[in-house]
């Protein structure tokens, strides 16, 4: 079987030969792969050099966590890829950014108000958790179109706190 | 003479205190909130009582309920930890009326030491040197501020009076953004301690926050234990620990005068018991007083890995009205420590708090490496307290090793399901100015990038690739053959059977 | 000079030298036998390579498979650790011929050092006294035995001359049952290490074992760290250790007395590395040379926390040719030490090895508590290879803190699905035997009972039958609602939602 | 809803009043009981006192391991009590006591043969795993009536290496 597994912008070949043999671009390696306790974590030898991971799916990649390091990862097996999957992930790309609470926590500071332009970095909230106070900044510029918190609002963990347009 | 300790903590220092009362064969109490029924420190205590909801206000700050059931349950002291009631004098008061032991000093210290002002100016009257400033002025307004603010000179420091721990703490460098940052100022020292009260101190420049250990007993015996370099921090918050500082180094002079000059301050408001001096060292090694901690600190581990004394030991032998077990000649340090404050945050994302489920833990063990936790495989972390999962601290025969094996013990540790600050800790191990010992307390926020400082660190995208596939096929076959798939479906019930030969 | 170390062992000593390789800035390649791929040496090292199946025979124990994996690898050296391969002279003398280095010392001395019967009459030779036994005498047949047997007296021990670790030995106590136990030694000997030659040796009455701990560089330098107390065995397997030895006490002068004499021994066979010289010592504190062992030594932790002396990074600094960082008045002793070997065994039944999956562990941290370990939650422990599953060890200011600290941590010990010898070492610290410092060599198999020990224990089966009914009553619950207990079944593929927000 | 629980003898009666309180014989006493860890590991504070124990079932009866303590309790509903359980377990009191390997390994010795008659304690077997020479000794006296074993046999946990009758 046949993947194509991309990361980071490139793309890698890999072929399963057999449990313990890949082939790596051009060349077969040997591989060996186990989990090890009740977690998604597992160990691979390949080619006697031993690394450990992280490994589990996302919505559309694999997340791969190793020496404190996270990469995404596409996996595509050949025949899917010759089929060619329906493009997701457009839709993302498109329209608003709804900035939501990253934890549970307290408003403490609401900078901005609805119709305001803002600078991409710019505040747009300070919410209070684990006794740290953490400016929540815009990740582009943008309009604030709906806010939907005020200075002392308790909110959730990926409440929707305000929306960019 | 008790025989009981309640614990009025939580987390990892309420473990710490567990382990000292039960190696001095004292019974524990722990009090807990309703976050936190699955913690430790209720594991490992003796008996455990309810406080109430999550926020500290209605569980670890309620001191009247916290002495009921001290005296209920026939606990004969409190240990107050660090944080929450520490550094309260009236809990140490109200703990006194109710006929229990405080395990910490007098609430006359506690006051005294307290109000940062009326610190400086004991201090000051005992002739320890002090950062300039407005300290011992009273509580004065914002106009008077302004006015005052000038003649010590930009950069200066806003910090509350009651204030601990970078809380209500604002740095400000024109006269006219001082307005704001005094509001800010105010309100959070308002949100944190209940006292909006601030004060100015002159920012001292290049500055190595040093700090010295004593004890003080209840029949006038004080020393102190040496150094701590704490001047790694972010946002005022320490982040790594050292002891011996690599600034004084050798310099047994200064490290004497130090000692010498803290013990004085202590001395000035009567101390017992364990405190922390805090100084601000120049270039010049010139040092000022800062405040004093009149509690346990976060990083007493370092001291006594390199003395060999334990603290939280002493602290309640103290409380019991013993003899110091030391004299200062007693006090020999060996090798070098290093504490890594390990916190659920993102170093990547502007070391954002993170909460979750810690699905993984695999801690570093083997030589010269201590882990204070409180947490464990399982364990939830909730927004309500402070981030700190646990403290990592090694020993090494010098600093050099001790950075090493620092470095060897973070690669091991493995904690999954939350954000962590490891991979801050791991270049800062890889950090030149941190082996040269060059940094001041500006050093992080001013001269850190982790994306700087991972640029030439080796990356694994083919090996990540290959993994990735990998797992996919596996997770492919077993789709594909029910049969297999459904073998791994294995709910808890049929785990049991796994059980059989067990015995602890 | 080597870069790479190949570490020729499994369990927590390979961890361990791992440990020490890495914070000396080295690659470490694991070996492994089918049983052990999912075992922490093999996750920690740089590069793994299997050896083959589980049994030693077929694995560890094939050097010249080893050999071959570390010269194709580009390794450098090669660590024995304890066991396997490492008191295998002709192994070392491979490793040389295939231009690695050994870390241990030359295969002369070990093959000298091996030959129990020549090792004695070597150090006799320098004048260090000796068991009264066959020593030197060569491999005698069993009739010659017969006859020696009743000019040495009863009781007196069969050992094997190849032997180590308790096998291949026998205690006599009259001449008629001595030629059933001679060929019972001569077949453990055979099927352990390939030679059936056995010797015999005087029982030392009310011995307490006591071994030096010696460090030798190749530049002629040879310094002792101190002893280490390991009377507390079972069928001559050490149980518990600990530094300093309360049976020498303040003897400084025996202590320097019997440090010379290991010395002595060890240049006696022109020694290099790390190697300990066992001694037994009678009441009387006269003490006689029983055996070198010629590699790292189980126990050696309790030296290092003591000494405040990587052993494992001076064998290796050693090895790289690199002089002795100390000299022996550098050498300074603080506070004590205990560890206690953690076994998978069952100790209300025979100390009966037990296997099966662990299917939980909370580890004991804090102050001076250091755990060695190979094994993690999940982990699978097999019948292969010795019940070991860690090692917990402790230090304190004093003896009595140490044992303190001791009880604390057992209680912390939490390991669930296996039998441990947990409750062994809680009762031993609640021995008064152990508590005065007063046991030998025959303690635990003569005086010992756990049943004995446990009778003043508190019980608690009111609390029992209390949990008992609450989780009976829970899962009760749970079975009726169906849609509860379904919500529990959760398979390995759910839970992968938990790990959205994860990183290292 | 009451329950019996018994332990060493004796009988202890507990009645689940609500979430957090039962009786305990004529007591009422304060319980929090929860799960801690994923393991059926539990946490109790029963009257402000913490205890831990890790608690599973066996064939007929719980294992609760407490302190480094096992206990084994039998535990009854009280309707189940009233109608009353056929009375389990009298089989094994019976007939054969069949010898069985308590964990995999190689025999080194077998120092009985059919038709011996055998004291308790006598060693019947002796078993090489992990290094270690295990003896395995008769529970009671007895004869050996089946011996499906000898010198070299490696075994599997839980084979049947004798009976005993």
């Amino acid at each position: 079987m046949r993947y194509f597994a991309t990361l980071e912008g490139t793309e890698y070949e890999v072929e399963i030969i057999d449990e313990h043999h890949i082939c790596l671009g051009e060349v077969v390696r040997e591989v060996d792969i186990v989990a090890v306790g009740s977690q998604p974590a597992y160990s691979l030898i390949i080619d006697g050099r031993s690394f450990e991971a992280y490994i589990y799916p996302n919505e559309k990649d694999w997340q791969v966590l190793m020496i404190g390091q996270q990469y995404q990862v596409t996996v595509e097996e050949e025949r899917e890829k010759r089929l060619g999957r329906p493009h997701e992930g457009s839709v993302a790309e498109s329209g608003e950014f709804q900035l939501k609470a990253p934890m549970p926590g307290l408003i403490i500071d609401v900078p901005v108000s609805e119709g305001l332009q803002v600078e991409k970095g710019q505040v747009l909230a300070v919410l209070e958790s684990m006794k740290m106070q953490n400016e929540l900044k815009a990740p582009r510029a943008g309009t604030v179109t709906r806010l939907r918190i005020k200075s002392g609002d308790s909110v959730e963990i990926k409440q929707t706190l305000l929306t960019l347009a | 003479m008790f025989n009981k300790v309640l614990i009025a903590n939580r987390g990892e220092i309420a473990v710490r205190i567990i382990r000292a009362c039960r190696e001095l064969g004292l019974e524990t109490v722990a009090v807990y909130s309703e976050a936190d029924r699955q913690s430790l420190h209720v594991r490992y205590a003796d008996e455990a009582y309810l406080l109430g909801p999550a926020p500290a206000r209605e569980s670890y700050l309620r001191s009247h309920k916290i002495i009921d059931i001290a005296r209920k349950c026939g606990a004969g002291a409190i240990h107050p930890g660090y944080g929450f009631l520490a550094e309260r004098a009236d809990f140490a008061a109200a703990c006194a009326d109710a006929g229990l032991t405080f395990i910490g000093p007098k609430p006359d210290s506690i006051a005294n030491m307290g109000d940062k002002a009326m610190a400086r100016a004991t201090v000051a009257n005992a002739g320890v040197a002090v950062v300039p400033g407005t300290e011992g002025r009273g509580n004065l307004g914002d106009e008077e501020l302004l006015a005052i603010a000038p003649q010590l000179g930009f950069p200066l420091l806003i910090k509350a009076q009651a204030g601990g721990g970078g809380k209500g703490m604002r740095q400000v460098s024109h006269l006219d953004e001082m307005p704001t940052l005094i509001a800010a100022a105010r309100r959070e020292a308002e949100s944190s301690f209940g006292d909006g009260n601030v004060y100015l101190e002159k920012v001292v420049q290049g500055a190595r926050h040093i700090e010295i250990q004593i004890l003080a007993d209840t029949h006038g015996n004080a020393i102190h234990l040496g150094e701590r370099e704490c001047s790694l921090q972010r946002r005022h918050q320490k982040l790594l620990e050292e002891a011996p500082s690599p600034f004084v180094g050798d310099d047994e002079e200064l490290r004497e005068k130090m000692g010498a000059v803290a013990v004085q301050a202590a001395r000035a408001v009567d101390y017992v018991n364990a405190g922390t001096v805090e100084f601000l060292v120049d270039k010049d090694r010139q040092f000022y007083f800062l405040e004093m901690n009149t509690r346990l600190q976060v990083e007493h581990p370092v001291t006594e890995m390199i003395t060999g004394i334990d603290i939280v030991a002493e602290q309640v032998r103290i409380a019991r009205g013993r003899q110091l077990a030391y004299q200062q000649d007693d006090i020999q340090r060996r090798g070098a420590a290093i504490e890594a404050r390990v916190n659920a945050e993102d170093p990547y994302n502007n070391f954002m708090p993170s909460t979750g489920k810690i699905t993984h833990i695999l801690a570093p063990t083997g030589p010269g490496v201590r882990v204070d936790t409180g947490v464990y495989t399982d364990f939830e972390i909730t927004p309500y307290y402070d981030p700190m999962i646990s403290k990592l601290s090694v020993w090494g025969e010098t600093r050099g090793q001790a950075i090493l094996r620092m470095r060897r013990a973070l690669e091991e540790y493995k904690i999954v399901g939350v954000h962590t600050n490891i991979p801050f800790h791991q270049t800062m191990m890889d950090s030149h100015r941190f082996l040269a010992g060059q940094y001041d307390t500006r050093f992080v926020e001013e001269r850190y990038s982790i994306v700087e400082m991972e640029k030439d660190k080796e990356k694994f995208p083919e090996i990540a690739a290959v993994m990735a596939v990998l797992v996919a096929h596996r997770r492919a076959l077993e789709t594909t053959h029910v049969m297999r798939r459904n073998e791994r479906d294995t709910s808890n019930w049929k785990w049991f059977g796994r059980w059989e030969r067990m015995r602890g």
